[in-house]
């Protein structure tokens, strides 16, 4: 019936430009509303959006693992950048999980947020249009240029709107995400290079860039490039610190955004990126296990870090951390429950984590303090309250019948299959899960009622029961039937693991690292002559020349060909 | 013969070039650069007697171009003795770091 | 997922696989009426707390009655015990077919596909077979008595809808547990009333020690979870599913007997056991999970969830029957907590914590049970256990309750739960007093009540197992059979003695709280009465050939009935263990066989009953208020053998040191201080370089002369 | 038309453009020094957009544009006969379109700001028609008698105006620092020019070229001449460390002066630098490649690092244009057509960013040289929400941000340097832009996250009718070339088909 009706609607064919252009369109329309008005346009523009975007849920063909719904459209013919969007199993996902907590975000400030709020809406607006992008984008700078973009409004968003040490809590974001991002623009220039070396074409398209032979040690360089970028966003342990700062020096609507889907954009590059392209590394057993290692680390270390501190706050802020290290460790279990693990992760977090900011920003806004002591025995006065976030705490420490369950389950399952000792240790983590929680639960909700400007607290009010109700209903709801989401997901994920197993694994680094990179470091002649050819399987040298050759016949593309 | 002028003239720049090093005096290093322009007016016209008449055309364009930037140099120079009665650049530290 | 709703309320499932004769009647409601109950008081106990947060927000303090039972306490009275009632029912008319139909393969009802990847895919289905079948019916009609007990106990506390929405909630959870056809969906019950014991717990959450008990019993339980998830990755590793069909179908095939792999399954998964049932090491949360309503102990830390463990062997049985060394482990850690537990209950005086550690101790019973390969015996006093713990449970919940009305018709803030304070209540509550007698002998083991048989059969199921032609350890074994009996007597002990103390001798409650003593009301007793009869009769439907043949069996009245319907459960296991350890003995390693060792055991049993009542008796019990600290070895026993204080040494405190070295010094310090670091060089390196302009015309003019000459310098040479 | 070079007249056809703006510069200098534009010294006052002081400004406005008209009409010519001293190619003129372009923004920004300042008008306009006008020479020379006249056009006129604001110290104490240094320099580099034509036997570059791919050129002479030009040439693109004179003479000099120099004298340095290093010394790569790779290096880093403790905006945005200059440095290193494009574009669009910059700063200095500390600018974006926005999109340009021309300049350079496979320097390079990014995004954190210090602190921003225009076609430019930017590439690819080794295989590297 839906997908009849999107049909009639060509909905297919203008989906994916609408979810981002439609952001934008909404940021002049807050910007042109009155200071009083601009949050309710902003609340209904993204509504809009969100509805929009759920049409996704059956306009997609769940059997097919391969990017859906693709436009391209020339942008830069001199380089071969072309504005490329497509969606598919591992983005679909994503991109209804940003329009949600978007509107939800949205919602869950209009208390919050007291001052130059047309600023505020307009740029969790363009927010929202640079992170779907990021998720849709199917050319590497598109891709690269949405990936930045994301970061200048909440650079804003957390600077402007922020609490004391906002300032220091921003750049250090900006700069550490810039960090990251930047290596990685070094290594998305080496592949343009290495495609108009080698298959003759000046092209940024990720499908073009799945073509190219690369050797181990380009594999290594390029993986190491990319994965500081992502790991930086996820984040994953050493690379770690900015986002508590990032969290707790935030708005609630801020790190809501933040945690529910800026993080996810480090995990989903790791899937749409480092895996398929660089797929002799991702699967070499060193890489491998250092980053399975890290998961660990960050599942136990950061739940160790949590449970001790004083902020609220700062505590989900570090169990962010830990979640995201058991996405990492289903990725690199490189097994399908792991990834469909690591997939569920991602959204359950969104969803818990999200929840659990809005809490705790009602809090906020009611007793202006986040000080775990400075609470006790709220459940008294506030049982819906206490109600909602015991739920959001349950399922952040992933009890079963909760979506924080199956993910987790499934990632530890799938890192079993390939890794188990790694996988046990990190079985550790749903233990240490409770020590960090339960006793968060306990001192702002049990206990006595002893502080009398607690008591004085109001339970939830409308607003805020319509911001948390759906949030709960997915948690159960994803708890006990996540088939929906795991069937629409498996196609797209085996065609990841397929990809990453025809590359035939590398026993050693030694048999990885050939020996004389060719990297200028301190520049001499002889640096400058052409570099010995790279030793490509042969299979894959005909493929490359084959490509050359009919891009020249027609070199509509190429550069270099007049 | 050449090589003596260019010797000659690479004597006379690398001495200019001193003169700006240890020199205070506004005037004099100005002087000084003056010298070395010179310097390498002897050596076109040294090496013009391998090439032919380019080099001393060339010359004469840099003789005029040192006289330009003699008269602008000199105005500079008047400009800020007007502001600090003195022409020595060790005083002229508004601007640094 | 709208499909499967109707599937469970109106068929009995897509496919009933090898249900020849037997026809499941609506067995998703069971599941689904606890849970309808949950969702209903749940609403009402909103409704309640958030009218009550009015008046606490005012300043006003909510204190007890104005609860005001009609107005709020109607709907819940009806609900929770309603939908027990109804899910009893449908159990019973279930438990009817099965019961005519002679059912060789467990029944699998599939609702919808709960996981499913490429590799992984498990299902919502209810697997009903004898043992499940057996659980349901504890778990309902035990769970249905005691919410009829809570109506009259909790009648008074303004959290009365919440509690009864937590309870129909736990019993979900539990028939989920028992019911699952896999082990995740087994682990959602698992969790599930891990959860419930701990907001029931902590119940009455403004009070600290309550709700930090609440936490703890959580905690410890996830401990053991880890071993259940991990064990569950092996399986799936070995079989590719969770399902239990195909798993113990397998199981011969796929494991090796006594292999290490098995024996790692089957020890992960009594790390779990063990967590859920408080055996050694982690039955410390227990004692504190007493923080609960008493209703609550019986239901959930006495009848149901702690022997959630001993189903799990049960159920795993054929996994356990091929680790020998597990099985070993299992044994030794039941008979060991049996006994340790039974030491502290000597020497406590809170009723409840006596009758904590008697659980503890009869769930090692259960262990040695399944332990030794006679996991109906194991089953046989789980079941038995429920009935007589349950009723010693209410009645103490009975006593706590009249005692506590007592205490506060005089303001007066004595501990209403120590004995110590008892004393001489026969008088004022008959009844209590006479169930809680039947079930005293009852655990106690004193033949013809329920423990007995059961007790019995364990106790010498362990010594015939330890003497089998190929035993492995026959010494261990014996030694387990010798600690056993031990145990036996000093369970007869405490718990004479706990009697004693509260319903025998002078009154010690005070002489104006005294006269408010009172029998609890009829929907109060009436369980207690209901309980009473079945830990009498509960026994005599497993009692071994070797004791029908005697009077002991009490002739026609008895029958092994229960062996022979949990058989096409345990027949594999026990076949596994006759294939590779042989005929299990007739005699004891020092003689005599079971009937002999069955009657000298009851009359110790006797024996020691009668002595410590003269005993105990003969003491002079001081209240709670002028007793002393015992001294010596009483002492070690009195403080629980220091086992808390242990772990907060050698764990907890630890635990939170390194956390927080790991926030301050490493994150904190190294990390954030190197990137942070890396700021403050950049622009210090940033602040040398630029004292190079020094605003000096000459320094410019040298700086750039060297820079010539060194690139003259390179370019030339 | 066709430009035959062996008949005079033509040069001048050739020189259309630069002769254009010689002319309307006398004709502002005669202007200006008639009566009515004696500095008088009482305050000014009414608006300086319109009226006596503006009118010259306009005029010149007038000559930049016929200017443009002449260098669009030369796109029609062709040349017969080599070698001439003029280029008339595409780089040439995308080079002059650059410099119309700064110093019609220049003039456009100079308004409230002779006028606030007191400065003699004609004078002022004049300078810098003329030093535009030799910026113009250098970008045609295709000998270098002809790119040494250009330059030195160029930088007298600009050692003038770094000197003009005679009532401040600052001004003049930069004008002497910059005279003598460019000076003294300016012997290095006719030094250069000596050695070379002494090691070729000829000043016209392409002839060098081909003597020294020949191997005619005496060696040792060539490699001492190459290092001279190079020094030479470092020292206008002010590349570390013969930069020290800029920071002082950007902060002292007149602002308008300043966003001048940053983008037309840099951009016009740049482009000779290239066209020589490219069309005499291709050959002699091996010779150059190490000294300008490493000159990039430490241009980047170093100067990344200084710009991250100054606190006056103007002396960070020296720093910071030092910084750009190490990042086209890279272009020349790589030397190959998308390094060259690269350039062209990098220059375009960081002329438009940093004037763009400037033009803020001279608005919240109320159009004079105080209030130009970073603490300034606090709670400015939300008291001017527009001027704000502007400044934070130049701002974000300038650190090269996606959606922005700094962008996709950077992206153009990178690109050149993969050609040339300088992942290291490639690497640099991101890495100080990671700096840089601090020293940006700070004044946009004072400007947007920090209340303002005083009540009315930014009362006197006045952005008058044509420094409004300049910012409207900054912004314009900045977000179509960042948005867009195929078009202006691809212009930019093709102005540099046909120079030097371009289009053909440099060093067999670029494909």
């Amino acid at each position: 019936m839906v997908t009849s009706l999107l049909e009639s609607i060509g909905y297919t064919g203008w989906v994916l430009h609408a979810l981002i252009w439609l952001p934008i369109l909404g940021v002049g329309l807050v910007l042109a509303a009155e200071e009083a008005t601009a949050k309710k346009v902003a609340f209904w523009w993204s509504i809009g959006v969100m509805v929009l975007s759920f049409g996704l849920w059956w306009a997609f063909d769940p059997t097919q693992g391969s990017m859906q719904m693709e436009t391209t459209t020339p942008w830069i013919e001199t380089w071969g950048v072309s504005y490329s969007l497509g969606i598919d199993g591992i983005s679909l996902f994503m991109v209804m999980l940003t329009t949600f907590t978007t509107a939800i975000a949205i919602l869950g400030s209009f208390n919050y947020i007291t001052e130059k709020q047309r600023a505020f809406y307009a740029l969790m607006l363009l927010l929202e249009a640079g992170v779907v992008g990021v998720f849709v984008a199917t050319d590497l700078l598109l891709f690269y240029m949405f990936f930045e973009l994301t970061l200048v409004p909440m650079y804003f968003i957390v600077g402007v709107w922020g609490g004391e040490r906002r300032i220091y809590a921003a750049i250090k974001f900006f700069l550490y995400t810039a960090f990251g991002s930047l290596l990685m623009l070094v290594g998305i220039l080496y592949l343009f290079y290495k495609a108009k070396t080698m298959l003759g074409i000046s092209t940024f398209a990720y499908s073009d860039m799945l073509q190219l032979p690369l050797t181990g040690t380009e594999q290594l360089v390029l993986f190491s490039a990319f994965a500081v970028a992502f790991s930086v966003k996820v984040p994953v342990f050493p690379l770690h610190t900015w986002l508590p700062d990032a969290h707790v020096e935030a708005p609630t609507p801020g790190s809501v955004v933040l945690a529910a889907v800026l993080l996810k954009m480090g995990t989903y590059g790791f899937l749409r990126f480092l895996l398929p392209l660089f797929p002799v590394a991702a699967q070499h057993p060193t890489v491998v296990s250092v980053m399975l290692v890290l998961a660990v680390i960050g599942i136990i270390y950061t739940a160790w870090v949590a449970a001790v501190q004083p902020d609220a706050k700062k505590l989900v802020a570090y169990t962010s951390v830990a979640h995201m290290g058991f996405v990492l460790l289903g990725v690199f279990a490189l097994t399908v429950n792991g990834l469909q693990g690591g997939l569920i992760v991602m959204i359950s977090h969104g969803i818990s984590t999200g929840a659990l900011f809005l809490l705790l920003g009602m809090l906020y806004e009611r007793r202006h303090t986040r000080n775990i002591d400075d609470f006790g025995g709220l459940g008294r006065v506030a049982p819906l309250f206490a109600t909602a976030f015991v739920l959001t705490a349950l399922a952040s420490i992933g009890l079963p019948g909760t979506s924080g369950f199956v993910g987790e389950f499934l990632a530890l399952l799938g890192a079993f299959e390939t890794h188990p000792t790694i996988a046990i240790v990190a079985t550790f983590g749903v233990i240490f899960a409770a020590y960090y929680m339960l006793p968060m639960v306990q001192k702002i909700f049990f206990n006595a009622l002893d502080k009398p400007e607690n008591r004085e607290m109001e339970d939830l009010s409308r607003r805020e029961i319509v911001i948390l109700a759906p949030l709960c209903a997915l948690m159960i709801w994803i708890g006990w039937n996540p088939t929906p989401l795991l069937e629409r997901m498996e196609p797209s994920v085996d065609a990841v693991l397929e990809r990453v197993r025809s590359a035939a694994p590398p026993q050693t680094l030694g048999a990885l690292v050939e020996p004389g990179s060719r990297v200028v470091i301190v520049p001499t002649p002889a640096d400058l002559d052409t570099p010995a050819d790279l030793d490509v399987p042969a299979t894959l040298d005909a493929r490359a020349d084959l490509q050359a050759s009919d891009d020249l016949d027609g070199g509509d593309r190429s550069t270099d060909s007049e | 013969m050449i090589t003596d002028a260019l010797v000659l003239s690479a004597f006379l720049f690398v001495i200019g070039t001193f003169g700006v090093l240890v020199r205070r005096n506004a005037i004099i290093m100005f002087l000084c650069i003056e010298l070395q322009l010179n310097a390498v007016n002897l050596t076109f016209v040294a090496f013009s007697q391998l090439h032919g008449i380019d080099g001393q055309i060339f010359v004469f364009f840099v003789m005029t171009v040192a006289a330009a930037e003699a008269a602008v140099g000199l105005a500079i120079i008047i400009s800020i003795f007007r502001h600090y009665e003195t022409v020595n650049v060790d005083n002229f530290k508004l601007l640094r770091w | 997922m709208h499909a499967s709703l109707a599937a469970i309320l109106f068929q009995g499932g897509q496919e009933a696989a090898g249900a020849a004769h037997f026809e499941p009647f609506l067995p998703g409601l069971i599941v689904l009426l606890p849970l309808l109950g949950f969702v209903l008081n749940g609403m009402l106990a909103l409704r309640h707390a958030i009218a009550s947060a009015k008046v606490v927000r005012t300043g006003g303090e909510l204190d007890l009655n104005e609860g005001g039972r009609p107005s709020t306490h109607t709907l819940p009275s009806l609900i929770g015990p309603g939908v027990m009632l109804l899910a009893f029912v449908i159990t019973l008319v279930n438990f009817a077919r099965m019961f005519g139909a002679h059912l060789e393969e467990p029944v699998v009802i599939t609702y919808w596909t709960w996981m499913s990847t490429g590799t992984f895919a498990v299902d919502a289905a209810l697997q009903l077979d004898q043992l499940s079948m057996i659980m349901m019916l504890i778990v309902t009609g035990v769970g249905f008595l005691i919410h009829v007990f809570s109506v009259g106990y909790m009648k008074d506390d303004s959290g009365y809808p919440r509690y009864f929405a937590y309870l129909n909630l736990f019993i979900f959870f539990m028939l989920v547990l028992v019911m699952g056809a896999s082990y995740p969906l087994m682990f959602v019950g698992w969790e599930g009333v891990g959860l419930c014991s701990y907001l029931l717990i902590g119940f009455w959450f403004s009070d600290r020690e309550k709700a930090d008990a609440g936490k703890k019993a959580f905690i410890v339980n996830r401990i053991g979870d880890l071993g259940f998830l991990v064990a569950m990755f092996f399986l799936f590793t070995t079989f590719g599913t969770l399902d239990f069909v195909p798993i113990f179908a397998g199981a011969e095939g796929a494991l090796v007997y006594g292999g290490g792999l098995v024996t790692a399954i089957t020890l992960f998964f009594f790390l779990g056991a063990a967590g859920k049932s408080a055996q050694l090491p982690l039955y410390v949360w227990l004692p504190d999970a007493m923080a609960g309503p008493t209703p609550v102990s019986a239901l959930i830390h006495a009848a149901t969830m702690v022997t959630a463990g001993v189903y799990l062997v049960a159920r795993s049985s054929v996994l356990f029957a091929l680790a020998p060394v597990a099985s070993a482990t299992v044994a030794g850690v039941g008979v060991l907590t049996a006994l340790f537990a039974a030491t502290i209950a000597l020497k406590q005086n809170d009723i409840k914590k006596v009758l904590a550690y008697s659980t503890v101790s009869q769930l090692g019973y259960m262990f040695v049970g399944v332990g030794v390969g006679a996991y109906s015996a194991g089953i046989f006093h789980l079941m038995t256990h429920a009935f007589f713990k349950a009723l010693l449970f209410l009645g103490a919940g009975a006593v706590i309750h009249s005692m506590h009305v007592a205490y506060h018709s005089t303001h007066s803030h004595e501990d209403a739960q120590d004995m110590r304070n008892m004393g001489g209540l026969k008088k004022h509550m008959p009844i209590t007093w006479a169930t809680m007698w039947i079930a005293t002998v009852a655990i106690a083991g004193i033949w013809p009540f329920a423990g007995f048989f059961s007790k019995d059969e364990i106790i010498w199921q362990t010594a015939a197992f330890g003497g089998a032609a190929n035993a492995p350890y026959p010494a261990l074994y014996m030694m387990f059979w010798l600690i056993a009996l031990a145990a036996a007597l000093l369970t007869a002990f405490y718990m004479t003695r706990m009697m004693v103390m509260t319903f025998h001798g002078e009154n010690r409650t005070g002489a104006e709280e005294e006269k408010a003593l009172q029998e609890a009301p009829p929907v109060m007793w009436a369980p207690l009465a209901a309980l009473a009869v079945l830990a009498t009769v509960g026994g005599w439907v497993n009692v071994s050939e070797h004791l029908r043949e005697t009077l002991l069996g009490l002739g026609p009245l008895t029958s092994g009935w229960l062996h022979e319907w949990l058989h096409p459960i345990t027949e594999q296991a026990e076949h596994i263990q006759e294939v590779n350890l042989g005929a299990l003995a007739e005699a004891s390693p020092i003689g005599g066989g079971e009937v002999v060792w069955a009657v000298l055991s009851g009359l110790a049993a006797l024996a020691v009953v009668a002595a410590s009542f003269r005993f105990v008796g003969a003491q002079k019990v001081v209240p709670a208020s002028e007793d002393v600290e015992p001294t010596g070895f009483a002492k070690v026993l009195y403080n629980k053998w220091y086992v808390d204080e242990f772990y907060d040494r050698i764990i907890v405190q630890p635990l939170l040191a390194t956390s927080r070295f790991c926030w301050k010094v490493i994150d904190a310090g190294i990390i954030d201080g190197f990137v942070n670091g890396v700021g403050w060089t950049a622009r210090g390196v940033g602040f040398v370089i630029s004292m190079f302009q020094t605003g000096t015309l000459n320094t410019y003019a040298f700086i750039i002369t060297v820079g010539v000459l060194v690139i003259l310098g390179v370019s030339i040479f | 038309m066709e430009l035959d070079f062996s008949r005079q007249l033509h040069f001048f056809w050739a020189l259309l453009p630069e002769i254009v703006l010689c002319v309307f510069g006398m004709v502002v200098l005669v202007a200006g020094v008639s009566g009515k534009y004696k500095d008088s010294d009482q305050a000014p006052s009414g608006d300086p957009s319109f009226g006596t002081s503006a009118d010259l400004g306009w005029l010149s406005l007038i000559g930049v544009l016929v200017a443009g008209a002449a260098n669009g009409w030369l796109y029609g010519v062709t040349e017969v006969g080599q070698d001439s001293m003029i280029a008339v190619d595409g780089f040439r003129l995308f080079s002059n379109w650059i410099f119309l372009l700064a110093v019609a923004l220049t003039i456009l920004i100079s308004f409230a700001y002779v006028y606030r300042q007191r400065l003699q008008v004609g004078e002022f306009y004049a300078l810098i028609l003329f030093a535009t006008a030799g910026a113009m020479f250098m970008a045609g020379a295709r000998d270098l008698i002809v790119i040494f006249l250009g330059l030195e056009v160029m930088s007298i006129a600009v050692y003038a105006l770094t000197a003009f604001n005679r009532r401040d110290p600052k001004s003049a104490e930069a004008g002497l620092k910059y005279f003598l240094l460019g000076a003294f320099a300016t012997g290095f580099f006719l030094y250069g020019i000596a050695l070379t034509y002494g090691a070729t036997g000829s000043t016209n570059v392409t002839v060098i070229g081909a003597s020294v791919a020949s191997g005619a050129a005496t060696p040792g002479l060539l490699v001492i001449a190459i290092a001279l030009l190079a020094v030479g040439f470092s020292f206008k693109v002010s590349a570390v460390p013969f930069h020290m004179w800029t920071p002082d003479v950007y902060e002292g000099a007149p602002a308008p002066v300043t966003a001048f120099m940053s983008a037309a004298v840099k951009a016009a340095a740049f482009v000779a630098f290239l066209r020589v290093f490219l069309v005499a010394f291709d050959a002699a790569y091996a010779v150059w490649f190490p000294i300008v790779w490493w000159l990039a290096a430490i241009t980047m880093v170093s100067a990344n690092l200084i710009a991250l403790v100054q606190s006056n905006v103007k002396r960070m945005l020296a720093y910071s244009s030092i910084a750009h200059g190490g990042y086209l440095l890279v272009a020349v290193t790589a030397a190959n057509e998308a390094a060259a494009a690269g350039m062209l574009f990098y220059l375009l669009v960081y002329t438009v960013m940093n004037i763009g910059a400037f033009a803020v700063v001279i608005g919240v200095a109320h159009q004079s040289e105080e209030r130009l500390n970073v603490d300034d600018y606090s709670g400015f974006g939300w008291t001017n929400p527009t001027l704000g926005v502007f400044l934070t999109i130049f701002l974000l340009s300038l650190a090269g941000f996606p959606g922005t021309g700094g962008f996709m300049g950077k992206i153009y350079l990178l690109q050149g340097a993969a050609d040339s496979e300088l992942w290291a320097l490639s690497v640099i390079l991101v890495l100080s832009t990671v700096a840089s990014y601090w020293y940006y995004l700070r004044v946009a954190w004072v400007m947007w996250m920090k209340d303002t210090t005083s009540e009315g602190q930014h009362d006197l921003v006045i952005t008058p009718f044509p420094m409004r225009l300049a910012l409207l076609v900054c912004v314009g430019l900045i977000l179509y070339t960042g948005i867009f930017p195929g078009a202006t590439l691809e212009f930019a690819r093709e102005s540099v088909q046909g120079l030097g080794a371009i289009g053909g295989d440099l060093l067999g590297i670029a494909p």
